[in-house]
């Protein structure tokens, strides 16, 4: 391994260390990456209590080229609306309404049977929340390869085994020896590197992560985070990651949208979110992360309890009952979201901070 | 055989799966493969090795036990062979006198000495796998009769354990996959009644329905002796017809548990993220069947193991009711005979046949699941 | 000991309990089915006897009658009304299978809870055990058994299975206390001083219920399977009227597998039997939800 | 062909029956001598003679192997002619070594006629062989009336198969131990000690003498095929004969049912069942005497049944007729009374004596009396022990025997209505039963009885070793209640007389004193009741008339032989 | 009021097929918890820190050392003795899903500990239900809400709070709060920490805290210590401040280079440093365990094991000096290239 010994950094974006591809990942065929467009997408979850809105018409665009980050907490929607773009709700969820255009695929929600089966890994491509167990158990990392090739008809496998592992050596493994391993064989970090590594192989070129770092060690966490980073630029992916640790998602996006209660409550660049949050969740949240720096008295936890399916409240605005800044309008209806050059947030308090143009992502 | 004490051993028994999960080895972070490196695999092999050693000592132990528990008591059952003889031969139109004598002839060697003394013996001969001679076929030694019993037992057993597997296993797939389905429910009700009837109710329906409501096969016996054996199509032809009901009855008996047992597993294999995963990197529906069912059937060799050496001496019911001459029948029939040497060589033999292939069940796991085999988490 | 209020907060607490289970019940109508047959079945056990004079009637006359309205099973080759049979030997066959299954699982939870809770030695002691009562078939063993055994009585016949039968639920029982071990209610009510007694009776044993339950159940079919096959092969003496008995002396004395005749005498208890495993299979399906308090709800 | 007979190899077809002295065993070897054996008794195992079934008399046989005997008054000499054509089926012809060897592997079992043991009644004390066909076998001085027919029973096996078996020296060593002192006791030793190598001896193929020879068996059947040497083989009907076999009497029904068997010896069978056998094409009964009866036998050392009364009274309870119609309807006569001996031999011993016996027919209020007579008392309806303790009436019996099962039951419901107490329990199986019946743990249990057609052996039944009386080295000995298997515990001289002694003498006596004695034990036990005469066995033999006609007749003397002895008697022919 | 010295522990691995391997968790760890006061283990994952965690609880054995509670020796008890010592100190699970009884409400699950003090001290038993209202106000829930619920109807943060009211029922000396946050969300996870701060200013309660996210370990009040741990050894210990601040170890560098840079709010340290290889446990135990790892490894490094040393002063690197409080606990490494380096983020202006 020659990973830098002792490496600075002044910006996050760009400063990777070279482009030395150790083996020469292939670069992908020329093309810009895909954009994605999700529009009043509603996803319902059948429980005991009827069908419960677990995303509620929730509009996202995001743009060619970036590392996207959703933000949220446990149960915010995250990982369904991630599930979304793959038209992979699992049941006791459906899908309710609302659509997801993948450039060069159309709306996915559209997608049937083998169509949206061949779109999935090789149009996009999905790194599971759990890739501690995203392999099968009996089989070879090579095997599993090449299931994934032949399911896609790729008729050239021994290329698509040296692409493998070409992509696992640029991520700093031995690819060969990785191919030839089980699940068992791997640690964390390097299980998470087979799943990025499925993902792509087939130059998927629209990347989206579940929580790539959780049940992982700091040190390996860092070394994960740049990878995606360098493998993004590198591959030129369009990418979406989610994950309920804002740091780690300030640490790799270029944009950073944050969920409240299945809704996009904020969406923009991350350094703008960060550095100047507009809605009232988003500031509660990043005043309640505890940092290494600053003073620790001035961090206040948000007062109440993050919401369930079975708690959401049905009408008007979904944070309200958390809310530093609620108003009377926030009892009946919900707010909508408001595009304010790069920003989009969705507040009753904030509405006058909107433009007149900015009613709705890109009206 | 499917009465409470195997409970555990039969396949809805052992539903889940059996874990091999997360330990210690998963917890670091290491970055370097644990195994697959030349060294590690001989480790691996080796490891086996030793687990097989481990196995055979403890296998031998437990078959002490069992050999000291059935030689008390069967030596403490009341009920003197002699009599039982002298009896029959008078039945048989002999004097008291002639039977007397002759009973005394038959019996003039039956174990003497004291009872430690006998299980001495007892022990020694085992040693050189002499379970004795046969008291109610004089001159007939033990194992012969035992051997010969067994391949009548091998027949139903093996052809309806895994007639009933193939057949369970399938099934219990569906009913898995559509778990909430109407059939899926109807599958799993099935299931769940014909693993809970026992067998002899199930024999004693198949026997009324199939011999008396609507007799078309043969109500027992082996195999018509008119037809010369070998693989000659008259023979085959009776073979097959005679086992025919005993396997049937067999397959019902146990095709309950396996699609019940299937279905579990199967459930938690869908609940496993790998399948998710796998559905997310588009891979075929083949595919996709291939990895839920192999990882859904991997504890069921297990089970499909152990159960084919408890059916081994379990046959009981089925072989009395169809008259199948295996060792079930064998074992009857010796406690009737007061055979000693033949009950415990029968009991014995039974028992040692669930240790080995309690034995081989475990080692089939090692075999067949790559994370016992090469030593990552057990 | 017990302060009053806390009494009527459990008394409450065991109110929602049954409360839970009867929704539980009533999310599927089969489970209500099975219920009713248990129930159908346990009153048989209790009050058949009552039904019928102490010695039932016989119709010299009306040997293996044929089924009709007054003996819907027919009768018997005595001329005894097979349901009546049928009825008072329920009792003898519940009752050995109730003490099976409270052998099975005293001795099952006890020994489980011992080897799970104190490792160690013990552990692998009474795991060998276990091991032995696993691997020895059980119904060989009990063949050999009831030649040196005379069983006196439905209890003890139930003592004998029980002991015959623990060995699965020790297992179960004992893997779940290890997990349960590792949970954090365990280390924490240890880390808090509570007696051991506490631990084991008001933390562990309320999370295995489900499984206790079930094994109970199941202790029960398989003790009653048991005993009525070894009536059936003829193995045990009777001095009762005994479903196992009845199949045996239809088969074996009546041809009922080669006549029609006493058919109706061999599917009587054929029936009973069952009709009871269905109603333990449907009321074991809903073993789950009835003790876990999160399934229980809604 | 396994459903009906529709198989058949060459004219004669094959012949399906079963062997019902025993159950087949596949593994055991091909040897007489072994109890199991494969070998069966009228198609390829020959007996000198085979008996006939009278009702007095055993000394009644058919010519077997032996052509013809002769026999001198007080059976000192039996003189056996062998057949002259007789043949083993590998051609060699049957001679008189074949005997003698047989005589001597017959020493190595023990048995009446050939026992070394010196003063034995009706050993033998030398055996000649004449010439070629002849043989003498003469009888030691302590004679017996069994000799000739023991001799006859003889079974015979080919010397030069078996003759290896028998040491060289073996005669000097038999006349050694037929003497007294060390040198006849090592000499017993030796020959006892082969008893072993002979029962566990393993021809490698049938050689037998008789129609038929084993060509194939399995678990399931044996199959033989005709020895085309046998002596009459002209009148051997069959090419072939399938024995099956059977675990439980249900496994006969069955066969019967679907017409498969074209005969079957007595088998218990229920009514329904017997309606379906006799509805089957073809199916016939053939019923004869046999003699056996079932009875309900005392442990005279349990209270109360110590009591005559009590006896009385339970035999004034029980209605034998309904109860052999529960248990045994086709099979079984209800006893007129108890004997001791099987109805139709006893008109022939007891004549008008018979009549003069008390028949305990129903009767509650003689039953009545006699408990009260026995102190018992009446309590709440139930009758109880004289000093009050409650009196149960624990019938047992073996769990195999369901027309014993039956029996019992109907017994106990009939007592039940009678305010007794009674319940019946069974022992798993006959071994345990009689282990339990010997050690003298059952009050009451079923007992077979009237094993004629030997006087000695119908009354042995009552007053032998079960009762007490033991023939020991040649003499009689009487052991007390609940020593050397004496269960019933009656006592050893009642009115006088000593029963055992009695019937002891049956063996020597001749035919007016044995008529003597069998009246004076006939009244005897009728008194005193050690057992209950339940009902008496019918042999009831199936025969199948679709493929084979000529069977013994009702009540022939042929009908309790095997069916091979009815082929040698020309009587099967084709149909 | 609780010190160790020396604690080594080595688990043995059993039913593995490769046969025994034995884990190091700790190689003769020192420690000392004053009263009141508040530590913080910190390490990467399987470094030990939970089985120091319930060694200090009383609830796993260890090899060798000694731990010593308010005087006492513990090797010097009785196991009933030894017991009741341990009993002052608390463990606070890291999951409060799983260190709730799901089949118990929170009523019988105060009740049982408290019912069993009141029964020893001869309290009335009406004392119970009082004393587990105080406890859950204590922690900032309302009695009423919780009481007759089942710990699943619950949401996290409740949860650890009851989980907290369950260990006050004995009036603990010491809580060890196991990654007691790491499971709770993000915007309650800081109240839970308030609270254990409050206890610890209110009630003179000691605190160990237990945690990978060493952000979280600032939060639990002044003059609160720092332990660094790896592969079962303190590599470096001090003030939170101090060490957070002024890494001098390799390892503790490392660890707080990787921690993610909040953008927007955060510049990233000047400094970074990256482990050069990832973690292998099988790693040679020779010289220093973290010099296969280290960047600026020398060859005395890989031969001799540092043992835990003074921060030098005048400091070895470009940084000015931290100003060390009199009577702080002192700042010490281990390693025998002590340099200052600035790697955590600085706030953005
Ligand atoms: N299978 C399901 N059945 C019922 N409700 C579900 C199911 N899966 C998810 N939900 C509900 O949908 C909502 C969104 O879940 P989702 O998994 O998308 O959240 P998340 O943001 O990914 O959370 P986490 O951070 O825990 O992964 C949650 O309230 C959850 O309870
Ligand atoms: N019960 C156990 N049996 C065997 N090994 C154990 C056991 N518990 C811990 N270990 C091993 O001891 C080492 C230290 O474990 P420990 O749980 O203390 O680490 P940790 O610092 O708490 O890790 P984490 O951050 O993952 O919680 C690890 O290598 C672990 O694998
Ligand atoms: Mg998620
Ligand atoms: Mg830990």
């Amino acid at each position: 391994m020659n990973a830098p010994r002792l490496l600075r950094r002044s910006r996050p974006a760009g400063t990777v260390s070279g482009g030395a591809v150790p083996g020469g990942a292939p670069r992908p065929d020329a093309g810009p990456p895909p954009g994605v467009r999700v529009r009043d997408l509603t996803v319902v979850y059948k429980t005991p209590l009827g069908e419960l809105p677990a995303l509620g018409g929730v509009s996202l665009t995001i743009d060619p080229g970036t590392i996207t980050g959703i933000v949220g907490e446990s149960g915010s929607g995250k990982s369904t609306l991630a599930l979304s773009l793959l038209n992979a709700v699992q049941p006791p969820g459906r899908i309710a309404g609302g659509s997801v255009e993948v450039d060069g695929l159309g709306d996915v929600l559209k997608l049937k049977g083998d169509e949206l089966r061949g779109a999935r890994g090789r149009h996009l491509g999905y790194v599971f929340q759990a890739a501690q167990n995203s392999l099968n158990p009996l089989k070879t990392v090579g095997k599993q390869l090449l299931d994934l090739g032949r399911s896609h008809g790729v008729d050239d496998l021994a290329a698509l085994v040296r692409d493998a592992r070409a992509l696992l050596e640029r991520m700093g493994l031995d690819g060969a020896r990785v191919l030839d391993s089980h699940q068992h064989e791997l640690s964390g970090g390097m299980r998470q590197r087979v799943g990025i590594m499925l993902a792509l192989v087939l130059n998927a070129r629209l990347a989206i992560l579940d929580e790539p770092t959780t049940a992982l060690d700091m040190i390996t966490q860092a070394t994960i985070l740049r990878i995606v980073r360098e493998v993004h630029k590198e591959r030129g992916l369009t990418t979406l990651m989610v994950t309920h640790d804002i740091g780690v998602a300030a640490e790799v996006t270029d944009r950073l949208a944050v969920m409240y209660g299945g809704r996009v409550v904020e969406h923009g660049p991350t350094m703008d979110v960060l550095g100047a949050p507009s809605h009232p969740y988003t500031q509660g949240l990043i005043r309640a992360i505890p940092r290494l720096s600053g003073d620790p008295a001035e961090a206040r936890a948000l007062p109440g309890r993050p919401p369930t399916l079975g708690t959401l409240p049905t009408q008007g605005c979904v944070f309200r009952e958390r809310c530093p800044l609620r108003m009377e309008v926030c009892e009946t209806s919900a707010p909508l979201p408001v595009r304010r050059e790069e920003r989009t947030v969705a507040c009753h308090a904030r509405e006058p901070y909107a433009s007149a143009a900015g009613r709705g992502e890109h009206a | 055989m499917k009465l409470f004490a195997t409970r555990d051993a039969s396949p809805a028994g052992r539903g889940g799966r059996t874990g091999h999960t997360g330990s210690a080895d998963d917890v670091g972070t290491a970055d370097a493969p644990i195994a697959p490196d030349p060294a590690g695999r001989r480790a691996a092999g080796r490891a086996v090795r030793r687990r097989l050693a481990g196995h055979l000592v403890r296998g031998l132990a437990m078959i002490w036990v069992v050999t000291t528990i059935s030689f008390v008591i069967i030596r403490n059952i009341p009920g003197n062979p002699v009599l039982g003889q002298y009896e029959a031969l008078i039945e048989r139109g002999m004097s008291p006198d002639q039977a007397q004598r002759a009973t005394a002839a038959l019996y003039g060697f039956l174990p003497t000495g004291s009872l430690w003394q006998q299980y001495v013996d007892y022990l020694k001969a085992l040693l050189h796998l002499d379970l004795g001679q046969s008291l109610s076929t004089p001159g007939t030694e033990v194992t012969t009769l035992i051997a010969h019993a067994a391949s009548w037992t091998i027949l139903p057993v093996l052809g309806g354990t895994l007639l009933s597997f193939l057949l369970g296993v399938t099934l219990g797939v569906y009913a898995g996959i559509k778990r909430s389905g109407k059939l899926g429910d109807a599958l799993a009700i099935s299931g769940s009644l014909l693993h809970g009837v026992p067998q002899y109710v199930l024999g004693l329906l198949v026997l009324a329905i199939f011999t008396t409501l609507w007799p078309i096969l043969p109500a027992g016996g082996p195999v018509d002796v008119e037809f010369t054996p070998g693989l000659n199509g008259p023979y085959l032809a009776s073979l097959i017809q005679h086992a025919t009901l005993p396997v049937l009855t067999y397959a019902l008996a146990s095709y309950g548990g396996w699609v019940l047992a299937m279905k579990s597993s199967v459930a938690t294999v869908l609940g496993d993220d790998f399948i998710l995963a796998a559905e997310l990197r588009g891979l075929s529906r083949w595919v996709l069947f291939r990895y839920i069912a192999r990882n859904a059937i991997l504890p069921l060799f297990t089970i499909l193991a152990l159960s084919l050496g408890m059916l081994f001496g379990g046959a009981i019911f089925i072989e009395r009711i169809f008259n199948y001459p295996g060792l079930g029948l064998l074992l009857v029939n010796s406690i009737g005979a007061r055979d000693y040497a033949l009950m415990g060589g029968t009991f014995l033999v039974t028992t040692v046949a669930v240790i080995v292939a309690n034995i081989a069940a475990d080692l089939l796991y090692a075999v067949i699941d790559p994370r016992v085999r090469t030593g990552g988490a057990a | 000991m017990l302060p009053g209020g806390q009494g009527g907060a459990r008394a409450t607490l065991r109110r929602n309990f049954w409360r839970g289970v009867g929704r539980v019940l009533r999310r599927k109508p089969s489970r209500i089915a099975g219920v009713a047959i248990i129930a159908l079945f346990a009153l048989m056990a209790v009050f058949g006897p009552m039904l019928y004079p102490a010695h039932l009637p016989r119709d010299d006359n009306a040997l293996y009658a044929a089924p009709s309205l007054a003996h819907p099973f027919g009768t018997d080759f005595e001329g005894t009304d097979v349901l009546a049979l049928v009825v008072t030997g329920a009792r003898y066959v519940i009752l050995t299978g109730l003490a099976t299954a409270i052998i099975t699982v005293a001795v099952g939870t006890a020994l489980g809870l011992l080897a799970g809770f104190h490792r160690g030695r013990w552990d692998t002691v009474l795991m060998r055990i276990t091991d032995l009562q696993l691997t020895i078939p059980g119904l060989p063993l009990l063949l050999v058994l009831s030649t040196v055994w005379k069983f006196e009585g439905p209890l003890e016949m139930g003592l004998v299975l029980g002991l015959l039968g623990w060995g699965g639920i020790a297992r179960a029982v004992r893997s779940q206390t290890l997990s349960l071990r590792e949970r954090g209610f365990i280390e924490a009510a240890r880390g808090l001083g509570l007696p051991t007694r506490h631990i084991i009776v008001r933390e562990l044993l309320p999370g295995m219920a489900p499984y206790i339950a079930m094994n109970m159940l199941i202790a029960v079919t398989g003790a009653i399977y048991a005993q009525v096959g070894l009536f059936f092969l003829g193995v045990l003496p009777f001095d009762s009227n005994n479903w196992g008995v009845m199949l045996n002396l239809a088969v074996f004395g009546g041809g009922a597998l080669t006549s029609a005749a006493a058919l109706p005498y061999l599917l009587a208890p054929l029936l009973a039997i069952l009709l009871l495993t269905l109603g333990i299979v449907l009321v074991v399906d809903a073993m789950d939800e009835i003790f876990n308090p999160r399934l229980r709800e809604e | 062909g396994t459903t009906g007979n529709t198989s058949s190899s060459g004219a004669g077809g094959i012949y399906t029956t079963i062997d019902g002295s025993k159950q087949i065993d596949a593994s055991a070897p091909i040897n007489p001598f072994n109890p199991q054996g494969s070998t069966f008794m009228g198609y390829d195992a020959m007996s000198l003679g085979w008996p006939k079934n009278d009702l007095m008399n055993p000394d009644l046989f058919y010519p077997g192997l032996a052509g013809s005997w002769s026999v001198t008054p007080g059976q000192g000499e039996v003189v056996i002619h062998l057949r002259p054509q007789a043949r083993w089926s590998d051609g060699k012809p049957v001679t008189s070594e074949d005997v003698r060897t047989s005589i001597g592997l017959a020493y190595t079992q023990g048995g009446s006629a050939y026992t070394v043991n010196s003063g034995a009644a009706g050993a033998a004390a030398d055996i000649t062989v004449v010439d070629a066909k002849t043989v003498k076998i003469t009888q030691g001085s302590n004679r017996s009336n069994a000799f000739l027919r023991n001799v006859l029973s003889t079974v015979v096996v080919p010397a030069h198969v078996y003759g290896s078996l028998l040491p060289a020296g073996f005669w000097t060593t038999l006349k050694t131990a037929q003497g007294t002192g060390p040198a006849a006791d090592k000499a017993k030793a030796v020959i006892t000690g082969l008893a072993q190598k002979v029962i566990g001896f393993s021809p490698p193929a049938d050689v037998s003498a008789g129609p038929f020879v084993l060509e194939r068996i399995n678990p399931g059947a044996a199959l033989l095929k005709k020895n085309p040497y046998f002596y009459d083989a002209a009148k051997i009907v069959p090419d072939k004969v399938k024995v099956l076999n059977y675990t439980g009497n249900e496994q006969i029904w069955n066969y019967l049912v679907s017409g498969k068997l074209d005969n079957a010896p007595f088998t218990a069978v229920p009514a329904a069942v017997m309606a379906r056998i006799k509805a089957t094409k073809g199916n016939e009964i053939r019923k004869g005497y046999s003699p056996v009866a079932a009875s309900l036998a005392f442990n005279q050392a349990h209270k109360p049944y110590d009591n005559v009364h009590v006896r009385r009274a339970l035999a004034y309870l029980i209605d034998r007729g309904q109860l052999t119609r529960v248990a045994s309807p086709e099979a079984g006569t209800p006893a007129v009374t108890t004997t001791g001996i099987h109805a139709s031999a006893a008109k022939a011993w007891l004549g008008d004596g018979l009549a003069k016996l008390n028949p305990y027919k129903v009767d509650p209020a003689k039953a009545t009396k006699e408990l009260k007579a026995a102190g018992m008392v009446k309590r709440n309806g139930l009758w109880a022990m004289p000093d009050g303790k409650p009196w149960k009436v624990r019938l047992t019996v073996p769990a195999e025997f369901s027309d014993w099962v039956a029996a019992a039951k109907s017994i106990a419901s009939q007592l039940n209505d009678h305010g007794i107490d009674a319940t019946v329990t069974t022992s798993a199986d006959y071994t345990l039963y009689l282990d339990e019946l010997a050690s003298g743990k059952l009050d009451i249990g079923f007992w077979l009885m009237a094993l004629g057609p030997s006087p000695y052996n119908i009354y042995q039944r009552l007053y032998g070793s079960a009762n007490g009386w033991s023939l020991l080295a040649g003499r009689l000995r009487h052991s007390p209640p609940g020593k050397d298997g004496n269960w019933m515990g009656g006592p050893e001289v009642v009115g006088g007389v000593n029963p055992g002694e009695l019937t002891n003498r049956l063996n020597l006596a001749t035919p007016e004193e044995q008529k003597r004695i069998v009246g004076t034990l006939a009244g005897l036990t009728n008194q005193q009741l050690p057992v209950i005469q339940l009902y008496d066995y019918v042999n009831t033999q199936f025969v199948n008339t679709t493929r084979y006609t000529g069977w013994p007749p009702a009540g022939s003397e042929a009908l309790r032989l095997p069916a091979g002895v009815w082929m040698q008697l020309g009587m099967i022919e084709k149909k | 009021m609780i010190s160790g010295t020396g604690i080594t522990k080595t688990y043995r691995q059993r039913g593995n097929v490769l046969g025994g391997r034995d884990v190091r968790a700790l190689r003769g760890v020192d420690f000392s918890i004053p009263k009141g006061g508040a530590v913080s283990f910190i390490g990467e994952s399987g470094c030990g820190k939970t089985t120091l965690g319930r060694i200090i609880a009383g609830l796993e054995t260890y090899e060798s050392g000694e731990i010593v509670i308010d005087g006492t020796p513990m090797s010097s008890l009785r196991p009933k003795r030894r017991e009741a010592e341990f009993r002052k100190i608390q463990l606070i699970h890291q999951d409060p899903y799983s260190a709730l009884n799901p089949t118990r409400t929170i009523h019988q699950t105060l009740e049982a500990p408290l019912a069993l003090r009141a029964r020893r001290t001869g309290r009335p038993s009406s004392w119970v239900d009082d004393r587990a209202e105080e406890l859950l106000s204590l922690v900032g829930i309302d009695p009423g809400y919780v009481l007759g619920r089942y710990p699943h109807q619950l949401s996290g943060g409740m949860r650890q709070r009851v989980v907290i009211a369950r260990a006050l029922t004995v009036d603990p000396e010491m809580l060890v709060a196991d990654e007691s946050v790491s499971m709770i969300d993000v915007s309650m996870r800081l109240s839970v920490l308030a609270l254990l701060k409050d206890l610890r200013e209110r009630l003179g309660v000691s605190v160990l805290f237990i945690t990978h996210d060493i952000a979280t370990a600032r939060y639990i009040g002044d003059e609160g210590e720092l332990y660094v741990l790896y592969r079962g050894q303190v590599v470096e210990r001090g003030l939170t401040e101090s060490v957070i601040s002024g890494p001098v170890h390799p390892y503790t560098q490392s660890l707080l280079s990787a921690i993610p840079v909040l953008h927007g709010l955060e510049r990233p340290g000047r400094e970074r440093v990256v482990p050069t290889e990832a973690l292998d446990e099988r790693h040679a135990d020779s010289g220093c365990l973290f010099a296969r790892r280290c960047p600026f490894r020398t060859e005395r490094c890989t031969a001799e094991l540092p043992e835990l040393m003074r921060v030098e002063e005048p400091p070895i690197g470009g940084l000015a000096p931290l100003p060390e409080a009199p009577g702080a606990a002192p700042h010490e490494h281990a390693c025998f290239h002590p340099v200052r380096r600035s790697v955590i983020p600085e706030e953005a202006a």
